[in-house]
């Protein structure tokens, strides 16, 4: 009995509905894969338009180091995995939180957070949870300028 | 409380457990185990050590020219040595890995 | 004011290796948070360093237990990424390996639930009953957990008629075995009072909080990658998906039970209709896939897996995001550690909640752990100790 | 005199009660293995005899150190006591002749108290080291106190009145059987609550591995610790030999009068060993269950059943 969500064509058709021009670039790349791309401004309204269709499951939270933006990539769906893609400059990293329309996407944001330094507005607990206590502020290791020196044995 | 009949029926069952140093586990026979290596199929390609994804192969030379170090510790036995040298040159085994004291011993080929 | 009781990394018997900060107040526990930074490896920064071919392997590693999971999604990642298909017959032989890895991982688990409220007999007999299993995956793929089997484009290995027959002839004795324990679970009154209520996550809060996998299906949220986005041949071997609605830890145990007893006839099944043919689809020496971007999903033994791509054209992967299953049921078991609601959680229950979601740990925590500043792993400890003292 | 001395320390004294002891807990373990597939001690001397005492010894070499923040006096003064408290209940128990090493009027009510004096010393000895596990086992202890002391009590007790005397070399002088009919129901609830004053698995909450790494045993290192587990083995000899005593008629067995007291130890071994049989059954068949469940189980069944069983075994039998 498969799940009661739309298929891909539907969410994207609805989406290029709800956005308009926003929705910089919409391509469907598989039976149930599509890409999606919004700028910032933009974002929020993207994803309420997804909850509105009732796509209530947010898969992850891909972060990507472009060189000068950070990418942002919201994996949406049950049975269609629809990726809403925004890019987001490196000086002023900072996106609407999603806590309040999927709360579990917290743990997500947090390591987003962690590993990137993209900064969720309106999360409550943005808090160190992969990195060790002793990790100082501001590195970013998942970022392409970082160097991870191999780890010398303790001794 | 629902177990007590078959934790009974155990006393009769033959122990699950190996006496590991007296007995041995009866293997499969089918284990990707220890690399064997045959020095005159070798023609020094290189092929080997830029493949390996833990870099447990050393480029190394003697008197025939460049040839592959394997270093034991460092080797994950995901074999793709094995399936990437063109002169079948490395050669699979099902011997388990050796415990040993002097890392010396721990060098194949 | 609660005491502050840490179910700590270091904790003997705690199979993870998490701090879970409990604030307690006598035996009830009001608060929880997780911290998992003790065991990150960075295997997405090692993966963008690695070749296509040579990430195999360190995806491979990134769980002990479900690298059957971890290396389907990843070649099935690649291959759909350059466009390579496949043959039909590894596509059998992947789904038969990975529903293998299934039981023994729901295997190991049950274990593991009877060793978290101290049964020592089922967890004895549990890993008793899972030896059989790596046996066969040693048989199949030549290593027990770490098979090395799935590769970009189909299988090492190919099943031949003998190590059918033993498949499906100790697969026969397990499923007895099986059944006995589901009657064990539903009958024997200490498993039962100690698991019905435990670890309650309504089928709203489920879905609100995203969980996957099991722990989904115990509180009724049907959502299985199996059905609904199919990745190898699950369209032609019939199995159901489990789902129970009693939101708790038994709930999740008797889905798990439930779904070795699945898996089992789905191997049976796949024995008996696997078509023949070829079993590797040869791909280029240096392997460069097209620019790109990809998705692959699989359902490994601990929910919904998900593996990103993306490629530059070189023959390393720009971006390699891999979401484990645990990740997204972090935010549900705590919800699950703190009482409210009516629900009252004691201290003896925290180890079967956070056992009630199979934590795997090693794949959640990712990243190089790196010591900026030579000794700092001497001074953490002593900041560790420093910081209880001030709370 | 010398005698006296070498039956109070070496025969039915104290050497051949520790000896007994780690038999004891060598069974226990072992029989348990089997139960669960598996070999238990196998090493240490002929099939793993000599385990317990390998252990022991081991306990003893290792370094002994007193956490900072415990009370010094009572951490040393605990194991010590409750290692004296235990071994003298223990002497009571008619082991070798229906006559135990001490005989007075009325030493079932003595090792009774003794038993609880021994439980209020598990609490001085957790809540006496300061780590944070230690003083929630000893808080657990002391609340199993209140669930099981009364029913272990009262199924003594009624076995006394059915008996009509309160010495236990009486009792067991009479050898008489009390297990099967109505006494089943007493044998069963000494045995779970023997199972819970010994901390044993379904009741082994003060020392839950899995919560509370062990309890209130967590601070303990090597001749204290040594000393506590001698203790519990002994505790397990106390609660058998008892259960022999009173439900299984005492050492007697057909003997011969001449052969009396060689045959009649091989008689206690035999029963005592039964009952550590099930007491190892309950171990190796149930898992634990929470300490608010235990309390219920306590008050809800065991103390009535064993007001019945008292009231049968005074006027019924």
């Amino acid at each position: 009995m498969r799940n009661s969500e739309p298929g891909v064509e539907e969410v994207v058709s609805w989406l290029r509905e709800q956005l308009g021009g926003a929705l910089l670039e919409a391509k469907v790349t598989g039976r149930r894969r599509a890409f999606v791309r919004v700028d910032r401004e933009h974002f929020k309204a993207a994803m309420i338009a997804l909850k509105e269709l009732g796509m209530d499951f947010l898969e992850a939270l891909t972060g990507i180091d472009e060189g000068n933006n950070i990418e942002v990539i919201a994996h949406v769906g049950r049975s269609a995995s629809i990726a809403v893609k925004t890019t987001v400059p490196k000086e002023d990293p900072r996106l609407p939180s999603l806590v309040y329309l999927y709360p579990g996407a917290e743990i997500y944001e947090r390591e987003v957070w962690e590993m990137l330094g993209v900064v969720f507005e309106g999360n409550p607990r943005l808090a160190r949870t992969f990195l060790p206590e002793n990790w100082p502020k501001g590195v970013y290791p998942l970022r392409r300028d970082y160097e991870p020196k191999h780890p010398e044995p303790l001794r | 409380m629902a177990l007590v009949l078959d934790v009974l029926s155990n006393l009769l069952r033959k122990r699950a457990t190996v006496l590991y140093p007296e007995e041995r586990r009866e293997e499969p026979g089918t284990f990707r185990g220890v690399l064997g290596f045959d020095r005159n199929l070798c023609v020094g390609c290189g092929l080997c050590w830029r493949a390996c994804p833990a870099s447990a192969i050393e480029a190394s030379k003697d008197e025939r020219g460049a040839r592959p170090l394997f270093r034991l510790e460092k080797c994950i036995y995901c074999y793709l040595c094995v399936e990437v040298c063109p002169r079948k040159a490395i050669k699979a085994s099902t011997q388990r890995a050796p415990v040993v004291d002097d890392k010396s011993r721990l060098k194949v080929g | 004011m609660g005491v502050y009781l840490p179910v700590g990394p270091q904790h003997p018997i705690h199979p993870e290796a998490t701090l879970i900060k409990l604030k307690i107040e006598g035996e009830y526990v009001v608060d929880a948070d997780i911290d998992a930074s003790f065991v990150h490896r960075g295997i997405e920064k090692a993966l963008e360093r690695k070749t296509y071919i040579q990430g195999l392997f360190l995806a491979e590693r990134i769980c002990g237990i479900c690298n059957a999971a971890h290396t389907i999604c990843y070649s099935i990642n690649i291959e759909s990424l350059a466009g390579i298909e496949a043959p039909k017959r590894a596509q059998w032989l992947r789904l038969i390996v990975e529903e293998l890895a299934r039981v023994s991982s729901h295997l190991l688990w049950l274990g593991l639930l009877a060793h978290s409220i101290g049964f020592e007999s089922l967890f004895m007999l549990a890993f008793r009953d899972r030896e059989a299993v790596l046996d066969l995956m040693e048989g199949i793929t030549g290593g027990r957990v770490t098979t090395g089997y799935n590769v970009i484009g189909g299988v090492r290995r190919d099943i031949d008629a003998a190590m059918a027959h033993k498949i499906k002839s100790s697969l026969t004795q397990l499923k007895e075995r099986v059944l006995k324990y589901k009657r064990l679970l539903g009958e024997d009154p200490i498993v039962r009072a100690r698991t019905v209520g435990v670890g309650y996550l309504s089928s709203s809060e489920a879905k609100e909080l995203l969980a996957v996998g099991p722990v989904a299906r115990a509180s009724g949220v049907s959502y299985d990658i199996r059905v609904d986005d199919p990745y190898l041949v699950h369209e032609e071997v019939p199995f159901n998906p489990v789902v129970y609605d009693t939101c708790d830890a038994w709930g999740r145990a008797m889905v798990r039970v439930d779904e070795i007893l699945e898996s089992i006839g789905m191997v049976t099944y796949a024995l008996d209709n696997i078509p023949s043919g070829e079993i590797r689809a040869r791909i280029p020496q240096f392997f460069k896939p097209p620019p790109g971007e990809n998705i692959a999903r699989v359902e490994a033994p601990r929910g919904e897996l998900l593996h990103y791509v993306r490629s530059d054209g070189t023959d390393k992967p720009y971006r390699y995001k891999v979401r484990t299953p645990t990740l997204a049921n972090l935010a549900a078991v705590i919800a699950m550690l703190r009482s409210h609601g009516g629900k009252v959680v004691h201290i003896a229950d925290v180890p079967v909640i956070f056992g009630s979601i199979d934590p795997c740990i090693c794949c959640t925590a990712r990243v190089l752990v790196v010591d900026e500043k030579g000794s700092a792993r001497e001074t953490s400890l002593d900041d560790l100790s420093a910081r209880r003292r001030a709370r | 005199m010398i005698p006296k001395l070498l039956q109070v320390f070496v025969y039915p004294g104290i050497l051949y009660m520790v000896t007994l002891a780690f038999f004891l807990e060598w069974l226990d373990r072992k029989f348990v293995a089997r139960l669960q597939n598996r070999v238990g001690p196998h090493y240490a001397g002929p099939y793993g005899l000599l385990q317990p005492l390998a252990d022991f010894v081991k306990l003893l070499t290792k370094e002994s150190t007193v956490p900072s923040g415990a009370d010094g006096l009572l951490f040393t003064l605990c194991p010590v006591t409750a290692f004296i408290v235990v071994t003298t209940a223990v002497s009571f128990v008619p082991m070798t002749s229906t006559r135990g090493l001490l005989s007075t009027e009325g030493d079932v009510v003595a090792v009774l108290a003794l038993i609880t004096i021994y439980l209020l010393l598990v609490y001085t000895a957790g809540a006496s080291s300061p780590s944070r596990y230690s003083l929630v086992g000893a808080v657990r202890a002391a609340h199993m106190l209140l669930g099981f002391e009364l029913p272990l009590m009262l199924s003594c007790l009624s076995v006394v009145a059915s008996a009509g005397s309160f010495k236990l070399s009486e009792i067991a002088a009479q050898k008489v059987w009390r297990v099967f009919g109505l006494h089943a129901l007493g044998f069963a609830i000494f045995l779970i609550a023997a199972e819970a004053e010994l901390d044993r698995l379904p009741f082994d909450i003060p020392e839950a591995e899995q919560e509370i790494v062990s309890g209130w045993l967590v601070e303990y290192s090597s001749w204290r610790l040594a000393l506590l587990r001698l203790t519990k083995d002994m505790e397990l000899l106390l609660l058998s030999g008892l259960a022999t005593t009173l439900f299984l008629g005492g050492p007697a067995g057909p003997a011969p009068p001449s052969a009396e007291n060689l045959l009649y130890p091989l008689y206690f071994l035999a029963k005592t060993a039964l009952v550590v049989f099930l007491l190892s059954l309950i171990r190796a068949s149930s898992a634990r269950i929470r300490l608010d469940q235990f309390v219920t189980l306590c008050w809800r069944y065991l103390v009535p059943a064993s007001f019945a069983y008292l009231m049968l075994a005074v006027w019924v039998v």
